[in-house]
């Protein structure tokens, strides 16, 4: 769709794929990632009886701006004893990792960055490069702190992505295809046919599949909130243990490249969550388009549902972290391994089971 | 086995009713006072900065004597018996002129118990909190109403006034000592 | 031939942000446990037994709040109290009941910050926040009566600085109203929540004798089970006219002395405070209340150490009077100096996040171990 | 910023409004290292707390001084501390600002006299820009202290480099 | 019991190490122990079954300031000789009874045997001790400054005749 549109604007095959891939980053992605910040220090103001930045616009509404416009002027301290390449690098593979799943999430029904079959499984498989950014930026600070963050979060992140893994098998049984446009398109209809509410089967199947598709909604956000080390996981830059974490030792625009990834991954993540359990672009409703009869206004009514969609899970992420404590490292793996896989596992089998009814 | 599931259904349900506290305080109004814009109203007893109504300070001395950081200097000047150094709002005549009372409010630390024993009540602690400083000795204050060289003037005098005296002393001393040797020649 | 695994020496450095202050912990690791755990403190020694010395007694008053910052009410009740031991003195009876409940109000104002802060080592920032919310109405009453909001010099000897206000005692009784919902709500988010459960419950055990052969006293003597608060066991001023109970740790949510219950012992403390002040308001009779300050403080020659119950535990003062205007020398028994020393006994074999919660649960304040 | 010194003599037109921008980005969003030695780091935490809120003023508590730009030295530098404090300050990038509050850090407040451990003012070791007296200041006090900080930030100017 | 029971017993059971039981008209009176044997004393205290003293509420050196006074010219003085001496404030949590004991030593030898052995709780304010009054504890387990820098070289700043040392590690003390 818009690959064919901007191939045949421009011409060429490679500018256009530059192009698409590149429209999420400035159209939404950093967009976002400002608006969030902002978003997370009001909503944990107002959570605390404050009132977050006001002063800076109105009611702070250029906070995140001045944050980003003084983070330039910062020094770019790299101590002598880091490893310089490593120490570079970093803050890079942590932003790539997380943006580069955002190929994969279908905006709109017209747009999404490329249509790949195997969708699911390369968000999986991309998502593994955060945890190598991290393991970079602990080990190349060369500080005791970073190691031991660094260390955390590699195990905390490997770990988690096998309760996500779980849980995309159990939908990929239901729906058939890792192409997450179809599977969008599977959910099409009435918000009925959402498949946290048993996607497109009929009869007994669907009252049977929704317990445990809520089941695997549940388990699928508390393991996508580890992916992205929001409390209460967020043992690896644990403000009152390990100072801050991976990025103790970044300063200035490294540490904003930092920031900004983490704000992206949390889109990322609860955008998954929103196209795997409540049909992505789908509007519950029926659009507005149809019924005025224009059709150009179908995908700008799609984009607004996603994004309202992605936006709600991010701020019930926030909202979670205002509230719990934090989780210690053994009790987190405890977590995943006795409670979460094996639930997942029961889940994936009695799917199973009711799909062959 | 019966444990596993506890653990799940407490977890959910403490945390459930933790993020209910923390939502209801979403919709509670917050309690910041918004400082530039709303100055907050300080009750009587406040205190913040020092202030000295000179009129009424006798330099009796006994504030420098009461702080226990010995952040007030006073230097008192005895006045010459012509000169009128006017009254104290309660009515107590003024006898020193007191050329050097600086407050070190950077070493005070705010204990008022300097206030209590002045018997003038010149001294006391207003409810004034802005005044920081971009340099370390603005915080000195020099509370003495006369300039520099009345100070000195005021100094002067009172040497010469001294002096005067001496002489006058010797001389009486030396008319005295003249009458008796006189006495002893006769 | 196991795997030799090198230990690592991590400092919790002087700047930390849940070190409470400048303590630094020299922890030796292996891996994520802790093999052993050596404190360093002094980095707030502000000398105040050397200003002891060189001031006379009523001066040193405003130098005894620099000591526990957070609970300088009742540093100022435990000096005054020994000087008047050691002159012989008698204090009215209003001066008395005003004591009481200001340091009561106080040990709710610092068992707050306690709370707070041990929930931000925990993780959790908002507790802290509503602590702190609630802790700012403590102080504008103390800010109303004495002139300042932290560090007071309102308690004097043979009195207090000046009587009470007229509307304080109607403000106190709004604040209890006001501040009983809000221990509730504390317990809604953070008490009985099952991750903090999970990294409290069964750490840092402080069995009873050990707690009594370290000397430990305060919310974490009575948290490892031994019923001993000195406003009943070694009664000062008025408190034998008010009845109260004393919390003690029943290991409900692990074992006895454990890091909950030291801070849930503190929980049911506050509420015992709010009873305190609430039978204080309604006995409190009428008076003069500067009228047994003496002019000039010159004890006889002699000795006397004399103990408060200080929201930290067992605040003790040795006063050593050679019949001058100026003690000869004045030790400070401080509860967190004591407090803190057993840490290294009881993060043995934990792992890093439990030496944070376990130095939170000792809620230690830098200006009293350092004195 | 050494780069710019060179092309640029004076402030014409183009000079001032970027360093309005540049002044204005750095005064609204200083950040502080989350860190206090004494009483007056009670009053630092209430002043973040609900009551006066510095989130209002864009400051956030950072744990680490690599991401902080202000260092609030709140309560009173012992000669331990003080070695400890002056590698804080130099562990911080570049444009770093220091606000001294209470007596003890502006000049070793009530322990000048006999205080043998206490450095007599934090401004021997570090260059202060502002002191905001007070024993503890009131949070109020710290804010205006803070806002005297922010007046001076904003008459910075990229051509010459801050005294 | 009273102290005076309390001083009997241990009188005639130690008999040359209690020296004598200071009677003062205010405040509080103390027995005086010979300081070599003030363990064997406290443990005494600490095992026995009628006194139980299970609990050292407090422990604090003292310089008596007795020296012969010499002032130089520039006003500082300094003490020669005198004693320092140290309270142990003991306590039975169950008995409810409290003594204090007290012992003095030579200035210029102070050696006084630790009772860290037999209350835990000793052990930092010996260290304190140590450490601003200079009184060395025999065999205490680590025996080093608690709260001034380790590399304070400048003498014991509790002593009444302290000076500051003028410059340390490049920072001038003194206002």
């Amino acid at each position: 769709m818009i690959f064919d549109f901007f191939t045949k604007l421009t011409g060429s095959e490679i500018s256009a794929s530059i192009i698409s891939a590149l429209l999420p980053l400035f159209l939404f992605v950093l967009p976002f990632a400002l608006i969030a910040v902002l978003l997370e220090r009001k909503v944990s103001a107002h959570i605390q009886d404050r009132l977050g930045p006001m002063r800076v616009g109105y009611h702070g509404i250029l906070q995140t701006l001045a944050d980003i416009l003084k983070l330039i002027q910062k020094e770019d301290i790299i101590a002598d004893s880091n490893d310089k390449p490593l120490f570079n690098i970093a803050p890079v593979l942590v932003f790539a990792g997380s943006y580069a799943v955002f190929a994969a999430i279908p905006f709109t029904s017209s747009y999404i960055g490329s249509n790949i079959n195997l969708g699911l499984f390369y968000i999986i498989g991309i998502s593994g490069i955060v945890v190598i950014g991290i393991l970079m930026a602990g080990w190349a600070s060369n500080n005791k702190y970073t190691l031991l963050g660094a260390m955390r979060s590699a195990a905390q992140l490997i770990s988690y992505e096998i309760p996500t893994l779980m849980i995309v098998v159990t939908i990929l049984m239901i729906t058939g295809t890792l192409n997450l446009n179809e599977l969008t398109e599977m959910q099409s209809g009435f918000f009925w046919n959402w498949m946290i509410f048993g996607g497109q089967a009929t009869g007994i199947a669907k009252i049977l599949l929704i317990p445990f598709m809520i089941v695997g909604f549940v388990v699928i956000y508390i393991s996508t909130l580890a992916e992205v080390n929001r409390t209460p996981f967020d043992i690896s830059e644990a403000e009152s243990e390990l100072v801050s974490g991976y990025h103790t030792e970044y300063s200035g625009m490294k540490f904003a490249i930092f920031f900004l990834a983490e704000y992206a991954n949390m889109f990322a993540v609860s955008a998954i969550v929103v196209v795997l359990f409540f049909g992505g672009y789908l509007s519950p409703i029926g659009y507005l388009g149809n019924t005025l009869g224009l059709p150009w206004l179908i995908p700008v009514e799609q984009l607004l549902w996603f994004t309202f969609k992605g936006v709600a899970f991010v701020l019930v992420q926030m909202w979670l972290r205002w509230t719990l404590p934090r989780l210690r490292v053994d009790q987190l793996m405890a977590i995943c391994w006795k409670y979460l896989i094996p639930i997942a596992f029961v889940n994936l089998l009695i799917v199973g089971l009711i799909t062959l009814i | 086995m019966k444990e596993y599931f506890n653990n799940i259904y407490l977890a959910f349900s403490t945390i459930f009713i933790g993020m209910m506290v923390t939502f209801k305080h979403l919709f509670v109004p917050a309690v910041t006072i918004q400082y530039p814009n709303v100055k907050p109203q300080l009750p009587s007893r406040e205190r913040n900065r020092l202030y000295v109504n000179m009129d009424d300070c006798i330099g009796c001395d006994q504030c420098a004597r009461a702080c226990p950081v010995n952040c007030i200097e006073i230097e008192t000047v005895k006045s010459i018996p012509g000169e009128d150094l006017g009254q104290t709002t309660n009515g107590k005549r003024k006898a020193l002129w007191v050329t050097k009372f600086d407050i070190d409010i950077a070493k005070c630390f705010y204990c008022e118990l300097c206030v209590f024993p002045c018997p003038t009540d010149c001294i006391y602690m207003t409810d004034v909190y802005e005044f920081s400083e971009f340099e370390r000795d603005n915080l000195i204050y020099d509370f003495v109403p006369l300039t520099e060289e009345e100070r000195i003037e005021k100094k002067e005098n009172h040497e010469k006034f001294m002096a005067e005296k001496a002489a006058q002393k010797e001389a009486e001393l030396k008319a005295k000592e003249s009458k008796n040797n006189s006495q002893d020649k006769k | 031939m196991a795997l030799k695994t090198e230990e690592m020496t991590l400092n919790l450095g002087p700047q930390h942000p849940s070190t409470h202050g400048v303590l630094r912990l020299e922890l030796k690791l292996d891996g994520e446990f802790i093999v052993d755990v050596i404190p360093h403190i002094g980095y707030l020694h502000r000398c105040f037994e050397k200003h002891a010395e060189a001031m006379t007694y009523p001066q040193i008053i405003p130098y005894t709040d620099r000591m526990d910052y957070l609970a300088s009410m009742y540093n100022e009740f435990g000096y005054v109290v020994t000087v008047e031991k050691l002159l012989g003195l008698e204090v009215p009876e209003r001066v008395e009941y005003i004591r009481v409940i200001m340091g009561e109000l106080q040990r709710i104002a610092s068992h707050l910050v306690a709370l707070g802060t041990y929930g931000a080592d925990i993780g959790a920032i908002t507790p802290f926040l509503f602590c702190f919310r609630d802790r700012e109405k403590i102080l504008s009453l103390f800010e109303m009566t004495s002139g300042a909001r932290l560090l007071y010099n309102y308690i004097w000897i043979g009195g207090v600085a000046r009587d009470l206000p007229p509307d304080f005692l109607r403000l106190t009784k709004e604040f209890i109203v006001y501040f009983r919902p809000k221990i509730k709500e504390l317990n809604d988010l953070l008490t009985f929540n099952k991750i903090f459960i999970e990294r409290t419950a069964n750490i840092g055990i402080l069995p009873k004798d050990v707690a009594v052969n370290y000397g430990i006293t305060g919310p974490m003597l009575r948290a490892s089970g031994m019923k001993w608060d000195l406003r009943k066991d070694d009664t000062y001023s008025v408190y034998n006219k008010f009845d109260f109970d004393i919390p003690v740790g029943e290991g409900r949510m692990g074992t006895v002395g454990d890091c909950w219950d030291r801070y849930f012992v503190r929980i049911l403390e506050m509420e015992q405070s709010l009873k305190i002040i609430e039978q204080a308001i309604n006995q409190i009779p009428d008076g003069d209340v500067t009228s047994a300050i003496p002019k000039r403080v010159k004890p006889p020659v002699g000795q006397v150490y004399v103990r408060v119950e200080n929201p930290r535990g067992e605040l003790g003062y040795f006063i050593v009077s050679d019949g001058t205007l100026n003690p000869k020398r004045i030790k400070v028994r401080a509860p967190s100096f004591v407090n803190l020393a057993v840490i290294s006994k009881l993060c043995n074999g934990h792992m890093i996040a439990d030496v944070i919660a376990i130095l939170g649960s000792i809620d230690i304040v830098l200006g009293e171990v350092d004195r | 910023m050494g780069l710019l010194d060179k092309q640029f003599a004076d402030n014409n037109i183009i000079i001032t409004k970027v360093d309005d921008l540049l002044n204005w980005a750095r005064l609204s969003s200083l950040w502080q290292i989350g860190f206090g030695l004494a009483c007056c780091a009670i009053e630092m935490m209430a002043t973040s707390a609900s009551h006066y809120d510095f989130d209002r003023f864009g400051v956030i508590p950072r744990p680490s001084p690599r991401q902080s730009d202000v260092i609030i030295v709140s309560g009173t530098v012992t000669l331990k501390m003080a070695i400890r404090i002056k590698r804080l300050y130099e562990q911080m990038p570049d444009p770093k600002y220091v606000i001294s509050m209470g007596s003890c850090s502006n000049c070793g407040g009530p322990y000048w006299e006999h205080g043998y451990h206490v450095l007599k003012g934090v401004d021997r070791i570090i260059p202060v820009d502002v002191y905001v007296p007070g024993c503890p200041p009131r949070p109020e006090a710290l804010l205006e202290g803070l806002m005297k900080l922010q007046e001076k930030i904003r008459h910075e100017s990229l051509v010459k480099k801050s005294a | 019991m009273t102290e005076k029971e309390i001083f009997e017993i241990l009188k005639e059971k130690f008999c040359e190490t209690i020296i004598e039981f200071v009677e003062a008209e205010a405040g509080e009176n103390y027995i005086k122990v010979n300081p070599l044997e003030i363990d064997k004393v406290c443990s005494f205290l600490f095992i026995d079954n009628i006194l139980q003293f299970d609990s050292l509420m407090n422990l604090s050196a003292v310089d008596d300031a007795n020296g012969e006074k010499k002032t130089e010219e520039d006003g500082s003085f300094e003490y020669i000789g005198g004693t320092l001496s140290v309270f142990y404030h003991l306590e039975s949590t169950d008995k409810r009874h409290k003594i204090t004991l007290g012992t003095t030593v030579e200035k210029d030898k102070p050696d006084v045997v630790s009772v860290t052995d037999v209350w835990e709780h000793a052990n930092w304010h010996e260290r304190e001790a140590f450490d601003l009054l200079g009184i060395n504890f025999l065999n205490h387990p680590d025996l080093r400054r608690i709260l001034m820098p380790y590399d304070w070289d400048a003498g014991y700043p509790l002593r009444k005749d302290y000076k500051d040392p003028d410059y340390y590690q490049g920072m001038k003390v003194p206002y």
